[in-house]
């Protein structure tokens, strides 16, 4: 029996000790009628060689295609030390650190943590994850809902230069709570919020502004200016970062005059590996004084009877376990080990080596791009200054030209024609610090072709077996 | 152990995990940049490694000790699962990579919703939740969403019993509904006359956990389901507990509309210390308009996606991506090689140790909540008599049972059980181990008559003595404050 | 500067403590003139995403052929949890257990493994291993010299069905130390070592017989009866086993009447991937008799001060480090990752599921060599039974038809031809557990049609990019 | 802890590890075939995860601790190495496989192969030996292999210094050699007074490592060479040192003949816990023709194997394929990612380090064997001092060190030390480090003359108290028993 280790002896000494003459007579309270038959869609077992041959299989399946695109999720080089050591048993498979004196390990390094994400967006405190990016928003916004007691409107602007995921999420998990969240169109010339777009809200009661930075597009926004306005209207701000990018950009904690009030992000970039999508981290910072409104757990130092420093789960009235109807947030199991990783992954880079990834990145989508935008019709869409991503114009559907690039195991970046319409041939590229200078020029050369061929036919293009 | 802070030297560095050489950054603004680097640590490559691996060992785990911690099914998590999510393209898939580089990783996923289907009885399943309490909130969601789709506007209570996990009204009110509680009964059945009261056109539905976490089958399932039906709403299971009915009664079966399960309990994939988990939900015929997406659908040979545009009343995603996938691979590995028989047997080796457990525990003398009713797969004791006579309470024996190796069950939870704690051995435990650990409480216990002091100050063998919750709790610090002249 | 944490002021501060200028002063007492320059032929450094990179894309080269060859190193399946748990960093990074305290995990580990060998071997004593196969039989070789009292001759009897290579690194490491290697001829029949082969030197001053079981060939020799000549003529038996066979064949410590004196074999199949060949393990197992003439470590239980039960390295007084130019042999480092893999393994299999491998290579091989020889002109070379390899006669050139099945990414077999050229077009094949029916009807179609073009063109099978 | 045969229960298994049929043994004859099963352990997949993953954690590693251990260079493993060795690839390799799919693997043992006669200052590397020792033994092979073929047969003894590593002579003795020992002068260097003696028509050759294993560069390595030369014999470099001079002088220049080299030392593979390690041989011009094979040779874009047939007059494999490929890969990812400044600066930290660590310990009043010598990248104190007066001696101060969290240094070795300590810190550890171990040195000094017992009871906080070796070797445990009824 797979995973089970009792044997025919010991199964009939348990019986015994319990007073019954089988297995079956333990399940005897479920009434006969309701027990099911065979599961008969569940395969037969495999052992571990047969599934390991399966899994293989499907893997090579899938390939290792050339990857420019981000949106959202970024192809980092993530030290072999960094799972090493997060799959290591006692991380691996440890629970939520309920038990603290059995879990210093897991919760001096969740405070390692907390303490880098506060280092890195100059923000005051911060939590010890949420699900996602998209769901750190979501929970981000009902958090300011919570605390800005200023406010009696649940109203939210949201840049639709924001992930286009990241408003779903949002519109999702909030709109049973009567949160309304109103989109800020961009600038058509930079690709950013422009303050001109918040004029008509002005004065307006206006419970929270969401600030991307860098926004979808790779657009750096005017972030200072936005968190100001928000300030100066009464609404609270939300930054939502790339926490890479946080090693050169100027960091939320330090945003216009005050700084913004929560920040929050997709934490992927830091040691999770691209894996369909997820498991991923998002994380959330705020200022000290919203705290207690903050959603999940949060990790505190303290003493233990003897004087000696230790840590436990801290503020847990916050949380459902204790708080129930009334907590701040439904979330219990978190994304732990992804942090665990964040954590490690933080410790070997430092700040100078990941200022020295995200310049990489940024130089790599640089020289990729202007590259690109030599070859006819491609060129960028928006003119202010961007951070490791950049929408190109194309002079052919990008749907046709993606699917061109991909039978030459190249992906070649993220369709924006279907969330933005208004940006007609929209492709959004990026490349990271592991794009190599002949990866890039493949990529160019190929694009070039598939564009000579005036997009009429991408599929001659295709190699055999495609 | 000191601070990872603590080892920090300016200008040291992991010099191999980082480019060589230092890019410009060209054409961004200085108003928009950094002014101060980030102060995180600065560590050699050896530093960051034996730091870790050194905290690692603080740990309890899976891996290196009993956990018979209730609800929370800490079972083994197989190697292979981990080994195999983690192949080289699996990894390296890209959320938004073509379905032409997709095939096998879509093929793991319809597969795992077809397992899931069937072992829950229901009719359709979504696996992108990204943790059991995500699955409540999109289960939840989809019974408002139903409501609201048949303009049947007027239910805004969800009913759930005192014995309830805390993410249960949680979630129900992120989904702006009014929690009306429910007692549990003296023998730990949900109290159907006390539920008769509060049923009514308000109901919009019910979250039930069965097994139940007092640890008992609920046997008025039926009668339940009949009368949350003939009311108007719908049932909600907690598939918290799945892993003491698997392949033995179905939640579908039952008559539930809805259920959420947790990967990271009865597929065994690995808490990892606090997550991720995953929390796909299942639905019975009339909810799945509503599913949350993406979800994988086959068309003859080929894997595609369904999302936004195919499912128009999706209650939609509620991740960026597609959920947790590197768990669900490994929930899938792990399904795949238990196999049809296998599923049945966790339930049947994970209801045998607890109760053989239970009774051992009640030879011993300990008093169990439920002592007229077959143990599931956890089972509770209350320690009211040992906190009332002997000032030894159950937080008490919880701390001392780290000293003897064993990770404390669940304390405190549920919390219509007073002094209680919820034991849940699992299946992948022998016979030798609960034998040790009971033999532990035993000892426990005569320590609490004879010295009692060693069990409330214990625990005496954990890298530290008994934390300071209500001092962490009042002066907070939250990170690591770096001396004024770093 | 890679793995060196030093900062600039740490540098100083350690000059200066030591009172010199520079780094380079430490080094006066080199002569000047025998300084070197620059290492010009190394490459500057890589960081670990580079050669990460370079290192995907030589494997990328290699490929993962399905595998036919067995010869001393067979395709196991390995679970998963034994390179989980042998890389974790106090078994992946520690010493040799010389300070026994600070090593029990290792020395009780070893100990295990230990007692798991003479399990298998039905042995007294198990040594924690040599380097591989090959040079344990040589070590044993030494061992029977030294130990044989009664002979006063360096000759030992030596099959010809023993694997090449060994009889290669047999002759090389004891050659310099008059060691006399008798050859001895196999059956052509059978492919075994005939009663009759020992002839010649019944009565004579032999030191040592070696008996493989299986044989090279995969055949299975006369065990007990090879070993019941050796007694009756004073000289000692070595056996050489592999250890996966041990599970279901009848173990040296069984042999005939009183059992051989010495058994050793190659590790590998028990949990050592096939990497090129290397890091394998050798194991060596004797009579207790024999115990303080054996090479390598050997661990012993033995008590604390406080009586409490410990492992150590024990017998040292044989090892290099205590008798210099008296030790048993001068091996120091030896293969303690990989026994420590193999004891993992061990655990994970047990008895049981090791024989259930075992059976199921044998049941492959012979599916594979029963289908193969319905092609004409193939055939069995022997008749005798075998374990899990068997010799086959092609119809065409071997080196040609493994060149041709190469080509579809399937490596055939052993090329017996430059070995053995008295067997012609002999190929030596291995199913493991690991083969599929798929893979095996594959290997049977494509030879098939490599034959029936007659080997006259194998070449024109290759496709495209070969 | 308990053994795991004790956890053994008759009829359990790791289901998912082994075929799920149990197959026929067709066609073998009951004769040949086992009577009874071998008695393995018989325990569940967990159990036996639960009790290595547990037995890990009662070693002291690099991983962990600080492992000043001298002569072993126990540096960062990095972790890189280890993950790119075990690609699926590399590890499918099967050494039989054909070049046309080994290519990749091939381009990187030609390249290590190039790497390393660079470094060394060598004509020819072959990398075949499995370890130091076999490289020794390589290596004098050799050396035998030249005299032999210039028919110079009478020369039948090797010169080793008494502070030689015991796999010298050894070595020397496998091959036939004769071992005449070489005394050490009293600055540490050869006494070539000493030497000249006993040079003469008799002398194979000499093995030397310089710097030596009393931590100090041997000055007179020109004289010795020229002296050993012009006898006839040759020069023999044991590289087990090599980190203390890597980038700054070559074995090739100072006139050597052939050397090994630690792989599992300079090149930072892993130890394992007693190996794998690797041991490739460089040799000069005219000792090319015996290199051991396989070797990797070149032959415009593609990689083939040298072996018997093209290389006549080697002295042939040592193990049965191509050595420890596995351990070699890892060598040639870390060569790569130190690259050429790299490895200069190996030999800078590593000697910063020792030197900084003997002067601070020389200014705590511990006695230097060596005093008025730099030290290389390990250097020697002595207890004697200790020993006589306190009566606390090398072994004592040794398993106190542990108490304190740090692997002990080398202990009585070199033999020629009284009372010794072998201090190798190697350049990936910090001040901060060298510090504390310096630190707990002074505290275990204080603790020999306040409170002796303390220091020669140690350890007090290990797994187990210090152990008997003498009754281990006396009353020989080493196999588990199983009891009668099992
Ligand atoms: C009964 C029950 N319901 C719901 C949950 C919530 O699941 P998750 O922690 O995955 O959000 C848990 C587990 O914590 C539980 O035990
Ligand atoms: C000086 C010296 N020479 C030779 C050796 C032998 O090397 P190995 O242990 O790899 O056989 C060692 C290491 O143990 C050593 O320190």
């Amino acid at each position: 029996m797979p995973f089970i280790p009792h044997t025919e002896s010991e199964i009939k000494e348990m019986l015994d000790a319990i007073g019954v003459d089988g297995i079956e007579d333990l399940f005897d309270e479920i009434p006969k009628h309701l027990r099911c038959g065979d599961l008969q869609v569940v395969p037969p077992a495999l052992t571990e060689m047969d599934i390991a041959r399966l899994m293989a299989a499907r893997a090579r399946q899938d390939g290792q295609p050339c990857c420019f695109i981000g949106a959202g999720a970024y192809d980092h080089h993530i030290p072999a030390a960094v799972w090493q050591i997060a799959t290591r048993g006692e991380f691996y498979s440890a629970y939520t650190p309920y038990q603290a004196e059995a879990s210093q390990g897991t919760l001096q390094l969740l405070y390692e943590f907390q303490s880098m994400m506060t280092a890195l967006t100059a923000m005051d405190v911060s939590n010890a994850s949420l699900y996602d990016g998209g769901s750190a928003l979501a929970e981000a916004v009902l958090m300011a809902v919570r605390a800005n007691r200023k406010s009696k409107s649940n109203r939210i602007l949201v840049p639709r230069s924001l992930h286009p995921a990241y408003r779903r999420v949002v519109r999702n998990i909030t709109h049973n709570q009567g949160v309304e969240l109103v989109e800020l169109p961009f600038d058509p010339q930079g690709g950013h919020t422009d303050l001109g777009a918040l004029e008509p809200y002005s004065g307006q009661d206006i419970a929270a502004l969401v600030i991307p930075q860098p926004n979808f597009f790779g657009v750096l926004e005017e972030a200072s200016e936005l968190c100001n306005w928000a300030r100066d209207n009464g609404a609270l701000s939300i930054a939502v970062v790339n926490p890479v990018a946080m090693s050169v950009l100027a960091p939320p904690g330090e945003w216009g005059e005050q700084g913004v009030d929560i920040c929050c992000g997709e934490g992927q970039p830091l040691g999770a590996p691209l894996s369909s999508g997820g498991p991923y981290f998002g994380f959330l910072c705020c200022r000290k004084s919203l705290v207690r409104q903050m959603p999940g757990r949060i990790i505190g130092r303290t003493l233990d009877s003897e004087g000696s420093l230790g840590f436990t789960l801290t503020l847990q009235a916050r949380e459902q376990h204790i708080r129930r109807s009334k907590a701040t947030s439904n979330i219990c199991t978190n994304q732990g080990l992804m942090v665990t990783a964040a954590t490690i992954f933080l410790a070997l880079l430092g700040s100078e080596g990941l200022s020295r990834v995200a310049a990489a990145c940024h130089r790599n989508t640089d020289q990729l791009t202007g590259l690109l935008c030599r070859l006819p019709g491609v060129s960028p869409v928006f003119g202010r200054p961007f951070f490791h991503e950049r929408v190109l114009t194309l002079p052919i559907n990008v749907k046709d030209a993606l699917r061109a690039l991909a039978a030459h195991n190249i992906l070649g970046g993220f369709d924006l024609s279907s969330d933005y319409p208004e940006l007609g041939n929209a492709l959004l590229v990026c490349a990271t610090e592991k794009r190599t200078p002949e990866e890039m020029n493949a990529y160019v050369e190929k694009l070039e072709r598939i564009i000579s061929l005036q997009g009429g036919a991408p599929c001659q293009l295709k190699p055999e077996g495609w | 152990m000191s601070l990872i802070f603590e080892q920090t030297m300016p200008g040291r560095r992991a010099i191999a995990q980082a480019p060589l050489v230092r890019e410009q950054l060209s054409g961004i603004p200085d108003a928009l940049l950094r002014r101060r680097p980030a102060k995180l640590p600065e560590v050699s490559e050896m530093q960051a490694v034996r730091h870790y691996t050194r905290l690692s060992r603080k740990n309890f785990s899976i891996d290196t000790e009993f956990y018979p911690l209730g609800s929370c099914t800490m079972k083994y998590n197989p190697r292979g699962c981990n080994s195999l999510a983690m192949l080289p393209e699996f990894i390296a898939r890209h959320p938004e990579a073509p379905i032409s580089h997709s095939q096998g990783f879509m093929a793991c996923m319809y597969e795992l919703q077809e397992i899931l289907r069937e072992v829950t009885g229901m009719r359709a399943v979504s696996l992108s939740p990204a943790a059991g309490a995500q699955g409540e909130f999109a289960g939840v969601a989809m019974i408002r969403a139903y409501h609201d789709s048949r303009n049947d506007t007027g239910r805004n209570e969800i009913l759930v019993p005192d014995a309830a996990h805390g993410t249960n009204p949680a979630s129900a009110v992120m989904c702006g509904y009014r929690i009306r509680e429910i007692p549990t009964g003296a023998e730990g059945d949900v109290d159907v006359e006390a539920m008769k009261a509060v049923l009514g056109p308000h109901t919009a539905g019910i979250m039930l956990t069965n097994p139940s976490t007092v640890g008992v089958f609920d046997r008025g399932i039926e009668v339940i389901a009949e009368l949350v039906h003939d009311a108007g709403g719908l049932l909600y299971y907690d598939g918290a507990n799945l892993n003491a009915i698997l392949g033995k009664v179905r939640p579908g079966d039952m008559g539930f509309d809805v259920i959420h399960m947790n990967l990271h309990k009865t597929f065994s994939t690995p808490h990892g210390g606090g997550g991720p988990g995953a929390g796909p939900v299942g639905v019975s015929e009339r909810l799945i308009p509503f599913l949350p997406i993406p979800m994988v659908a086959k068309n003859g040979d080929e894997y595609h996606w369904l999302s936004e545009a195919d499912c128009p009343h999706s209650i939609g995603r509620l991740t960026a991506f597609a959920g947790n996938a590197g768990v669900l691979l490994r929930a899938y590995v792990y399904a795949r090689m238990l196999g049809r028989e296998g599923m049945r047997r966790v339930a049947e080796y994970s209801t045998l140790n607890a109760n053989y457990m239970l009774k051992r525990m009640m030879e011993s003398g300990f008093d169990a909540a439920f002592p007229n009713r077959r143990a599931t797969h956890e089972f509770i004791i209350t320690l009211r008599h040992q906190a009332k006579t002997l000032g030894v309470n159950t937080m008490d024996f919880a701390k001392r049972l780290l000293d003897y190796g064993f990770h404390a069950p669940t304390t405190y939870f549920p919390l219509l059980v007073p002094e209680c704690l919820l034991i849940e051995p699992t299946e992948t435990e022998d016979k030798a181990t609960l034998d040790a650990f009971i033999g532990a409480m035993n000892q426990i216990q005569s320590e609490a008559e004879n010295d009692p002091e060693v069990v409330k100050r214990a625990p005496h063998k954990l890298p530290v003595k008994r934390l300071d919750d209500v001092r962490a709790a009042r002066d907070l610090d939250l990170a690591w404050v770096w001396p004024a002249d770093s």
